[in-house]
């Protein structure tokens, strides 16, 4: 019961949804269907689990006065207040309504400016790493450049062949690259998948009898 | 009024996150810890009432939404307990004897994923991807591109050694993902300074208003 | 809109099905459609704007579906140039084939196939089909009928796919069998997995922690399992030499699964206690506020050894670039093709899509695993076979050498 | 340590400052850069511009969170622009939860600057968990999967949906996405149900895109801010996307002078060091 029956119903589910993907008939694909809401449901069930993690973490360094116990209060603080909009304030989802003015005023100005830090690191990794040593970081460094310039309009000014060398590079050399690594990628994924479903690979029960 | 605070506090946030630039600091300290625990909850609220009520709850306790019962005709609203139990499982872990019945949900979610990942796959990264490959040699463009793909393929082989002929195939795909990698930086830099003006664009024009 | 379908995949197995039954109803139907058209236009007379009706009508069960479908084509009316003389075709259906006739869809002017998606199955269905003028005013082709929408039970047209992963499945548990009897398999050097060891001690000696983070996705993306496997290996090491090691998680599955590896690490190499439940913790599902919060981590516990595995997303840079202006070694693996060069460029070592799945088997070396790369390689040089076979056929028809090229189908879209 | 070591090793911060700079200034000091339109912009262009007016809609995912806004957000603005200058009726729906107010905020923006009417040519169906089930399922019905729009408005009492059925009836569904979902809608209403699909996607996904447009599989694509220029470009109607290229100029040659920089110190620094050990030797 432990250890079988929980490497049997991966089975039968695994087995279940690679074998769906061939057989049209409504009874199958009605369940195939069902069964992916489940798993979807699923996860919704873990969130609350999450949940209790991240406030089990903060509340013991509440607890054990860590230096930055204030800003674990204040995690906490925001968790509970997104929460308690959400459930206890009706028409949560409705534009306007204080838990999407939390979430597009807070969360969404955040998030943006965190994602725009790339700009800042895309040039500082160039910097650092695009130097001609061998032929390999040569290739890498000479690519990226002319792909950088091809893109931007100030690209053709320059040169009309630029534009022209970025796309073939980018329809040749690089689709040849992820179609290689695409097709490596899908098949170190079947074969995960298959050690999964067989029960050879049951790291995810944790341990390994 | 409100629009304006609120476009202030956003301002304020996003001016907190930069200062990391700098360097770690209370600022961005705060905005961090802010952010984790508003899009936990956020989170939470949005997969409860997307999934776990018309799913579980609404069909359960025979909820209707307008005049339409919810995700099953309610004779088989009994079908909905499954997910609600497979769900209530994962919590045995707060009790260390029970605690293994939680790997039945997860055997199921982890299996019903994995094989998902076995026959679409097969079909959409390999054989679609060979046959899109599978060019004429009639010109120099085809002939990269196989040539290419093989390189590639190559130097994912394991099990052998790169010597002879794999061991220069294998270097034609190193040299063809190196050119792939650059290619692909260089073609990202455009959309990463997308986000940087958009922010921009936000703390000069609708936050300050001076363009 | 039927008539791009045939278009853009021109390579579906039904087409020259359809094509056939077109050429054949077209000698039956001829004389039919003409006197329908006759009859129609002695009708319309005070119309000035006659259009021919379409002829040709053909209807078949959509082939590979789950019922409820006929495919119905036609060829266009003889007006119908694409200059607006007709307006478009409305397709009729009926249980009779003389009366009963109700609209069930229409399509814009130069389109030649409807798919009818609501029919009952097991039931004669007959069509008709109307040329529309620009005032909307019908042009009736003959009746086409009886046709019945069926169920099928196997999708044929993802044969090719069903043999490719019986074959896989096939040479992946040969390899594995022949692991179990203990024949020896070699395998390269995988540079960023054999500097594994150094990155675990030399987080030991500095007494930093080791930061694991398992990508940005759920167990839905095959890599979060691969990153999985690694965890329970890194793991097993950190138990090993008493190091601290740090699992946020942006996925509560993936926590949860997570926690049991790392535990079950811990408890094998004799020191369960010295798990610590918060080390393996939920953060935020959202990408950027993990970010937030992992970037935090970094500056503040500043770890000697840093592993990203499994799926990303943009956020990989940022993560790597806050990982190296602390100084840590970092290895990352990603089958994300588009992160990969920011790991390349701001990481020790990278790990390159399917050398990430290779990853649990090269560092457990178990036997089974390892079988499994085997039989990995083997589909590998099979498909090399089939591209190299694909681009001869390929280069034989375009030289017109052969007419037509048999490697399609094996290739086919389902 | 001698001058190139020294630059080698300059404080990152130094590279924020002067990249924070290159953006900022062309707001200011617009440079006009011209912009050329490239294929699969232009082959979405013209299938947009090929549906027939007042007629079956045009549908539009968006898709994206707000973390892709700035690159997205443009497209859809452009896209609609487009549609609701050619009478195309257009209904919007959206696969992420984020996506929801993002989807209506730009719908409403264009509807409003337009003069359309709700119902009557445009139409919000709102979010749906479950990114395959619904694309499939909008497949067999749509309205199985939104019996009602965003705003509790049963679907068939909308004017603009009458006999819209499946995607049969769908001339052109554009998925707007920094996500998987541009990839979903190819392979669960593209492959099973022949709908045709473009795209609008990242500049940084857009070349995982190629293969698609190599096989037909989307009709045509937009990549990135620059694809949103371009198409601004088209509809004669230059807004974010064309003012936001001029940044983009500056800071590609900032960081291709840091490349160059870099590399000219760091071959000096070697030269350095072999002259040197050469004069110890």
């Amino acid at each position: 019961m432990r250890r079988q029956f929980p490497l049997a119903l991966c089975f039968i589910a695994g087995l279940f949804m690679a074998v769906q993907y061939f057989i049209p008939h409504p009874t199958v694909q009605d369940m195939y269907e069902r069964l992916l809401i489940w798993l979807q449901t699923l996860l919704a069930f873990a969130f609350l689990l999450g949940t209790v993690s991240l406030v089990r973490v903060h509340y013991h360094k509440i607890r054990h006065r860590a230096d930055d116990r204030g800003y674990s209060l204040v995690t906490l603080l925001a968790l509970c207040l997104m929460i308690g909009l959400g459930f206890f304030h009706s028409a949560h989802h409705a534009q306007g309504s204080p838990f999407d003015r939390m979430f597009q005023n807070v969360q969404v100005p955040i998030e943006a400016t965190m994602f725009s830090l790339l700009a800042f690191y895309v040039a500082s990794a160039a910097f650092r790493a695009f130097r001609a040593r061998t032929l390999e970081s040569t290739l890498l460094l000479v690519a990226a450049c002319i792909v950088m310039l091809g893109r931007v309009p100030i690209g053709d000014m320059i040169h009309s062949s630029i534009p022209v060398a970025t796309r073939w590079i980018l329809e040749v050399p690089n689709l040849a690259a992820k179609r290689g690594i695409m097709i490596g990628v899908g098949l170190g994924m079947m074969a995960t998948s298959l050690k999964i479903i067989l029960g050879i690979e049951r790291a995810w029960m944790g341990g390994g009898d | 009024m409100a629009t304006i605070i609120w476009t202030t506090i956003g301002a304020i946030l996003t001016l907190s996150v930069y200062s990391f630039l700098y360097k770690d600091n209370p600022f961005y300290k705060f905005a961090e810890h802010l952010v984790v625990g508003i899009s936990a909850g956020y989170y939470l609220v949005i997969y409860y009432f997307n999934f776990i009520q018309p799913n579980v709850v609404a069909p359960v306790f025979l909820l209707r939404i307008g005049n339409e019962a919810i995700g099953l005709g309610s004779s088989m609203w009994w079908l909905a307990l499954i997910p609600g139990i497979l769900g209530l499982l994962l919590y045995t872990r707060f009790f260390p004897k029970f605690g293994w019945v939680g790997r039945w949900s997860l055997g199921i979610y982890v299996g019903g994923y994995a094989g998902l990942g076995l026959s679409p796959i097969m079909q959409a990264r390999v054989l679609n991807q060979i046959g899109a490959n599978a060019l004429p040699l009639t010109s120099i463009t085809n002939v990269f591109l196989i040539v290419g793909l093989l390189g590639t393929l190559t130097y994912f082989f394991f099990s052998m050694k790169h010597k002879g002929v794999l061991g220069v195939l294998a270097r034609v795909g190193i040299v063809f993902l190196m050119v792939g990698f650059g290619a692909s930086f260089g073609y990202t830099v455009m959309s990463r300074v997308s986000l940087l003006i958009g922010r921009v664009s936000f703390l000069l024009h609708d936050w300050l208003h001076l363009i | 809109m039927l008539g791009d379908r045939g278009q853009s995949g021109g390579i579906r197995p039904w087409t020259g099905f359809v094509a056939l039954s077109v050429a054949v109803a077209a000698l039956f139907l001829c004389p039919v459609a003409v006197s329908a058209q006759e009859e129609v236009e002695a009708v319309e007379q005070d119309t000035l704007l006659l259009v021919a009706a379409p002829t040709g009508l053909s209807a078949i069960d959509t082939p590979n579906d789950r019922g409820s479908s006929i495919n119905v084509t036609w060829e266009l009316s003889s007006d119908d140039n694409g200059d607006g003389i007709v307006a478009g075709y409305e397709v009729f259906r009926s249980a009779h084939p003389e009366t009963g006739f109700a609209f069930v869809g229409r399509v814009p002017f130069g389109v030649t196939e409807y798919r009818d998606s609501s029919v009952d199955n097991r039931a004669p269905t007959y069509y008709r089909v109307a040329a529309l003028g620009a005032d909307e005013s019908p042009f009736f082709s003959g009746t086409f009928g009886p046709v019945e929408a069926s169920i099928q039970w196997f999708n044929r047209s993802r044969l090719n796919a069903l043999v490719a992963v019986i074959i896989f499945v096939v040479s992946i548990l040969y390899f594995v069998n022949a692991a179990k009897s203990g024949k020896k398999l070699f395998i390269r050097r995988l540079a960023g997995l054999d500097e594994m060891d150094n990155a675990v001690g030399r987080a030991t000696e500095m007494g930093k922690p080791i930061l694991f983070i398992s990508g940005l996705s759920s167990v839905s993306d095959v890599a979060t399992i691969a990153a999985i496997n690694i965890l329970g290996e890194v793991a097993k090491k950190t138990a090993e030499y008493n190091t601290k090691l740090i699992v946020p998680c942006a996925d509560p599955i993936v926590m949860a699964v997570e926690q049991e590896v790392v535990k079950e690490a811990y408890a094998k190499a004799g020191r369960p206690d010295a798990y610590n439940e918060d080390d393996v913790f939920y953060l935020t599902r959202s990408q950027f506020a993990y970010v937030a919060g992992v970037n935090g981590i970094m500056v503040r516990q500043r770890p000697a050894t840093i592993l990203y595995m499994g799926m990303f997303y943009a956020e990989s840079l940022v993560l790597a670039e806050t990982g190296s202006s602390i100084g840590a070694i970092q290895i990352a693996g990603t089958d994300a093709v588009t992160q990969l060069p920011f790991f390349i460029t701001s990481c020790d070592y990278t790990l390159i899509g399917e050398e990430l799945y290779a990853a649990s088997a090269y560092l457990s070396r178990e036997p089974i695993l390892l079988g499994g790369l085997k039989g990995q390689d083997m589909f590998k040089l099979i498909t090399v076979v089939f591209l190299v076979v694909g681009v001869i056929a390929a280069t034989l028809t375009a030289t017109g050498v052969i007419e037509s090229n048999f490697m399609l189908a094996v290739f086919a879209t389902g | 340590m001698n001058i190139f070591e020294r630059f080698m090793n300059i404080d990152r911060r130094w590279i924020f400052l002067a990249i924070g700079i290159a953006v900022v200034i062309p707001f200011f000091f617009p440079l006009g850069l011209p912009i050329s339109v490239t294929e699969p912009v232009q082959n979405l262009y013209d299938a947009l511009d090929a549906i027939p007016p007042n007629g079956q809609p045009l549908l539009l995912a968006i898709d994206y969170a707000p973390a892709t806004l700035p690159e997205l957000e443009p497209m859809s603005l452009a896209l609609l622009r487009h549609a609701f200058r050619n009478d195309v009726n257009v209904a919007v729906l959206t696969l992420h939860p984020a996506g929801y107010g993002l989807a209506e905020r730009a719908l409403n923006k264009v509807a409003e600057e337009m003069g359309q009417v709700y119902g009557e040519d445009y139409c919000f169906l709102g979010f749906r968990p479950g990114i395959s089930a619904v694309i499939l399922g909008m497949g067999v019905n749509i309205v199985n999967v939104f019996p009602e729009d965003a705003y509790g408005t049963p679907l068939n009492d909308i004017p603009m949906m009458d006999g819209i059925r499946n995607y049969d009836d769908i001339p052109l569904l554009i998925s707007l996405a920094g996500w998987g979902a541009a990839e979903a809608w190819v392979l669960y209403a593209h492959q099973p149900y022949g709908q045709r699909v473009g795209a609008g996607v990242t500049a940084v996904m857009a070349t995982d895109f190629y293969p698609f447009l190599d096989t037909g599989q989307l009709i045509g694509l937009l990549g990135g801010m620059r694809g949103a220029a371009e198409y601004e470009e088209l509809i004669d109607h230059p807004d974010e996307g064309v003012r936001g290229m001029d940044s983009q100029s500056s800071v590609h040659i900032l960081i291709i002078a840091l490349i160059v920089l870099g590399n000219i110190a760091y071959f000096g620094a070697r030269r350095k060091r072999r002259q040197m050990e050469r004069e110890a030797a």
